[in-house]
């Protein structure tokens, strides 16, 4: 019951942000043009060889959905600082474990939906034809983006409310997502081409293991982040 | 002076001080407001009022001194407290791309309700908003955007009252709504303690008027004229300020 | 009128504090000692005992900095994660400042170690940079205490840099092995070199002498920065409690 | 580059690496004490 109740409120965080998104969709439109910009640009720094293109398709597009996420996280918040709405949120009754979960919701859900954009749009700028394995891919862009929003909702919850938080919600973030990028990178490139060494179980279980450890950790360390 | 007892007041500050990095808010206030009690806090900006009323609501944790609500420790019962103690922050906090019944409806659902549009719009209707329930409260005059924050205390029957200059920004119609507030709350046995740099003549019935300054008390006015306001005198046994 | 409180002064302790002097940190000159003695005999030491690498020559004699500076900036890491548990679980201010002293100093290390694995890696592989898990993990390790140390810079409030550095500690310290398993695995299937691993038994006993010789020189470090810290703090009191001595007031 | 399969000229890298590892401990030393003795200071300054 009690239970039930928490969720409740995480529930009504994510209503609440999903439906002032859905009123502007400011931050969506922005974040996929954003990454549009990014897929072409890594386009042109690549060149035209579409072989080349195909092999450096897993990377790119795991680089585009960290750069453009990235953007989202400190806006997630931005919402709760105008008007100081993060002060009232911190006054209501209940566990502030049901705050992350609340933003952690959104801010998954918008990730995912940018990358409904996102990723035809880099099959077909990058020449990659849907592969055969395709919900094996779905289950690493999942696996994946869990990895990322987790660690950028916390993290954004400290450099959303510090000086200089453009530069430092990258120079935190980034630098724990290495094992994400690398894994994803390799399981999504091995996916791509039917899997033909066996690699990508061994990288799924690492991001699954990293999502574990890291979902626990920051609903543990959230609350002491999010106060004050 | 009578020693604060914790258990009988509902709330007790010893010695509190705040500080924010090197200046201090609070500078070490002890106040003792029994069950029941209407006490208003008067001072000009940056006297160190909000603050003390943002450590009784538990959104800050005292720097020094020790601090009861209801018995609770703001700092270790924080979880429990709030779900006895509502405060009307300074700022509206509301969500601009959210109508007015969405902002509401939020503030419920956080506070584990589940309204029914009805509910809510007698809510709002309470508050004198319930024509502009659908419109954003981005597109509210400042005076309906504090409107609409009062209706979230109108979700509850906290046990205390705690109210942050909650005549900004509001015509005559919205001070009586929060002197209404303030007396049906009292009557129900609830204690208020509110804030204002300046105190709307006639507007509550304040049992005790506190004036704060450098994050002292300055004056303590059981009962009596408040002499910094330089109102007149009350009508008996409140004081009108 | 009935009782009006004027403004009283409270002669508590903190009057007495605001007057008290502030005892001085010491320095741990024997630790000082122990770390510079350790270290200059550590490298004679491995000077001495080194016969030239079969392979590397005496390029070897880079490992005796390399090595340990790595492994004690391994222990700086500890210290931060523990550290930081201390923080979240007790609100202790005093590990948030040993948080910010082992991270400091853990930065250093890991600093040094990058560019001594560069060093290395020149005549070693030929180029300045190689995509070695060790290495690729130490950058990652690096980056991770210039974050924790950039975050505390931009933030003021002590309690809130306390409870943030330490969230930015454990979830760092908890990715130290699951970046290093990730780029060990990363380059494992791209087949590329391995880095020389295996010690002779003839480099065993310079190698731990400066293990140990940094390992103290961390010790000390941390030390010194951390009574710096503390010592801060008692003058930072003390300040306090003349700012709050000119008395408090009751409302009761 | 290995020349018959062992390393030549490898003393300039040998010094080099010692030579950073003391700068970088004087380095940091020296902002160890400078940080200890701006504490110092502050604590000798009477309140304004």
């Amino acid at each position: 019951m009690a239970f039930a109740t928490e969720l409740g409120r995480a529930g009504a965080i994510l209503w609440k942000d999903l439906t002032a998104e859905r009123r502007t969709k400011a931050n969506f439109n922005s974040v996929v043009a954003m990454a549009g910009l990014i897929l072409l640009f890594f386009g042109f720094a690549l060149g035209p060889d579409a072989k080349g293109l195909r092999s450096a398709a897993a990377g790119v597009l795991w680089l585009t959905v960290l750069f453009s996420g990235v953007l989202a996280f400190n806006r997630s918040y931005q919402l709760e600082l105008d008007g100081n709405a993060l002060e009232q949120l911190l006054l209501y009754p209940g566990e502030r474990w049901t705050l992350f979960a609340g933003k952690l919701a959104a801010n998954l859900l918008f990730v995912f939906l940018v990358e409904v954009v996102t990723i035809p749009l880099a099959g077909i700028f990058y020449h990659v034809a849907v592969p055969a394995l395709w919900g094996q891919v779905l289950g690493v862009l999942f696996l994946g983006t869990v990895g990322f929003v987790t660690l950028g909702t916390v993290y954004a919850a400290m450099a959303s409310r510090s000086r200089a938080r453009e530069v430092l919600l990258p120079l935190l973030l980034f630098p724990m997502l290495v094992p994400v990028l690398i894994a994803a990178t390799e399981a999504t490139g091995a996916l791509l081409i039917d899997d033909p060494m066996g690699n990508a179980g061994s990288w799924i279980r690492l991001l699954a293991t990293f999502d574990v450890i890291f979902v626990v950790a920051s609903f543990w360390v959230f609350p002491a982040v999010i106060e004050g | 002076m009578r020693p604060a007892n914790e258990s009988s007041s509902a709330v007790a500050l010893i010695g509190v001080a705040q500080r924010f990095g090197h200046r201090w808010a609070i500078r070490g206030v002890s106040l003792d407001v029994s069950a029941g009690e209407v006490v208003a806090i008067v001072g000009h900006n940056g006297s160190g009022k909000s603050t003390l009323l943002r450590i009784v609501a538990t959104a800050l944790r005292p720097t020094r001194g020790s601090a009861h609500v209801l018995g609770l420790d703001v700092t270790r019962d924080a979880a429990r407290l709030r779900e006895r103690v509502a405060l009307l922050t300074h700022d509206v906090a509301l969500y601009g791309d959210l109508t007015a019944e969405e902002n509401l409806r939020f503030a419920a659902r956080m506070l584990g309700q589940r309204p029914s549009r009805v509910q809510l719009e007698a809510v709002l209707d309470q508050v004198g908003l319930r024509a502009v329930a659908d419109e954003r409260a981005r597109t509210f005059s400042s005076g309906m955007q504090r409107r609409l924050s009062i209706a979230r205390i109108f979700l509850r029957t906290p046990d205390v009252l705690l109210l942050d200059e909650p005549f900004n920004s509001l015509d005559a119609d919205g001070v009586a709504l929060v002197s209404d507030l303030v007396r049906q709350t009292r009557a129900r046995g609830a204690t208020v303690l509110l804030v204002a740099h300046d105190l709307q003549r006639g507007a509550i019935a304040a049992d005790r008027v506190v004036a704060m300054a450098e994050g002292r008390f300055v004056e303590d006015a059981a009962g009596a004229t408040a002499p910094v306001l330089g109102e007149p005198v009350p009508e008996s046994p409140d004081v009108l300020v | 009128m009935s009782s009006v409180t004027m403004p009283e002064s409270r002669p508590d302790r903190g009057a007495a504090a605001a007057a008290e002097p502030i005892a001085r940190p010491k320095v741990p000159w024997w630790l000082v000692g122990l770390a510079f003695g350790t270290l200059v005999s550590g490298q004679v030491v491995g000077f001495l005992t080194s016969e030239p690498d079969r392979d590397m020559g005496h390029l070897q004699k880079i490992m005796y900095v390399h090595v340990p500076a790595a492994w004690a900036s391994f222990i700086a890491f500890f210290i931060v994660f523990w550290a930081s548990v201390t923080v979240l679980w007790k609100r202790n201010e005093r590990a948030d400042l040993l948080n910010a002293a082992a991270a400091e100093a853990g930065a250093v290390l890991t600093g040094l170690t990058l560019v001594l694995g560069s060093i290395w890696g020149r005549p070693t592989w030929g180029v300045w940079w190689t995509w070695d898990a060790r290495l690729t993990s130490t950058a990652v390790l690096f980056l991770v205490f210039v974050g924790f140390l950039a975050l505390r810079a931009l933030t003021d409030d002590p309690e809130r840099r306390a409870r943030w550095s330490a969230a930015v500690g454990i979830l760092g310290a908890l990715n130290v092995p699951i970046v290093y398993m990730s780029v060990k695995w990363w380059r494992t299937l791209h087949q590329l070199q391995s880095s020389p691993s295996t010690v002779d038994a003839d480099y065993v006993l310079g190698l731990r002498w400066n293990a140990f010789a940094f390992a103290f020189a961390l010790a000390a470090f941390v030390t010194i920065r951390y009574r710096t810290a503390l010592f801060a703090l008692a003058a930072d009191r003390r300040a306090e409690a003349r700012a709050l001595a000119g008395g408090s007031t009751d409302a009761r | 580059m290995p020349v018959d399969g062992r390393v030549t000229g490898e003393w300039p890298y040998v010094i080099a690496s010692y030579v950073v590892t003391w700068v970088v401990f004087a380095a940091y030393a020296f902002h160890t004490w400078r940080a200890w003795s701006e504490a110092a200071r502050s604590a000798d300054r009477p309140e304004p």
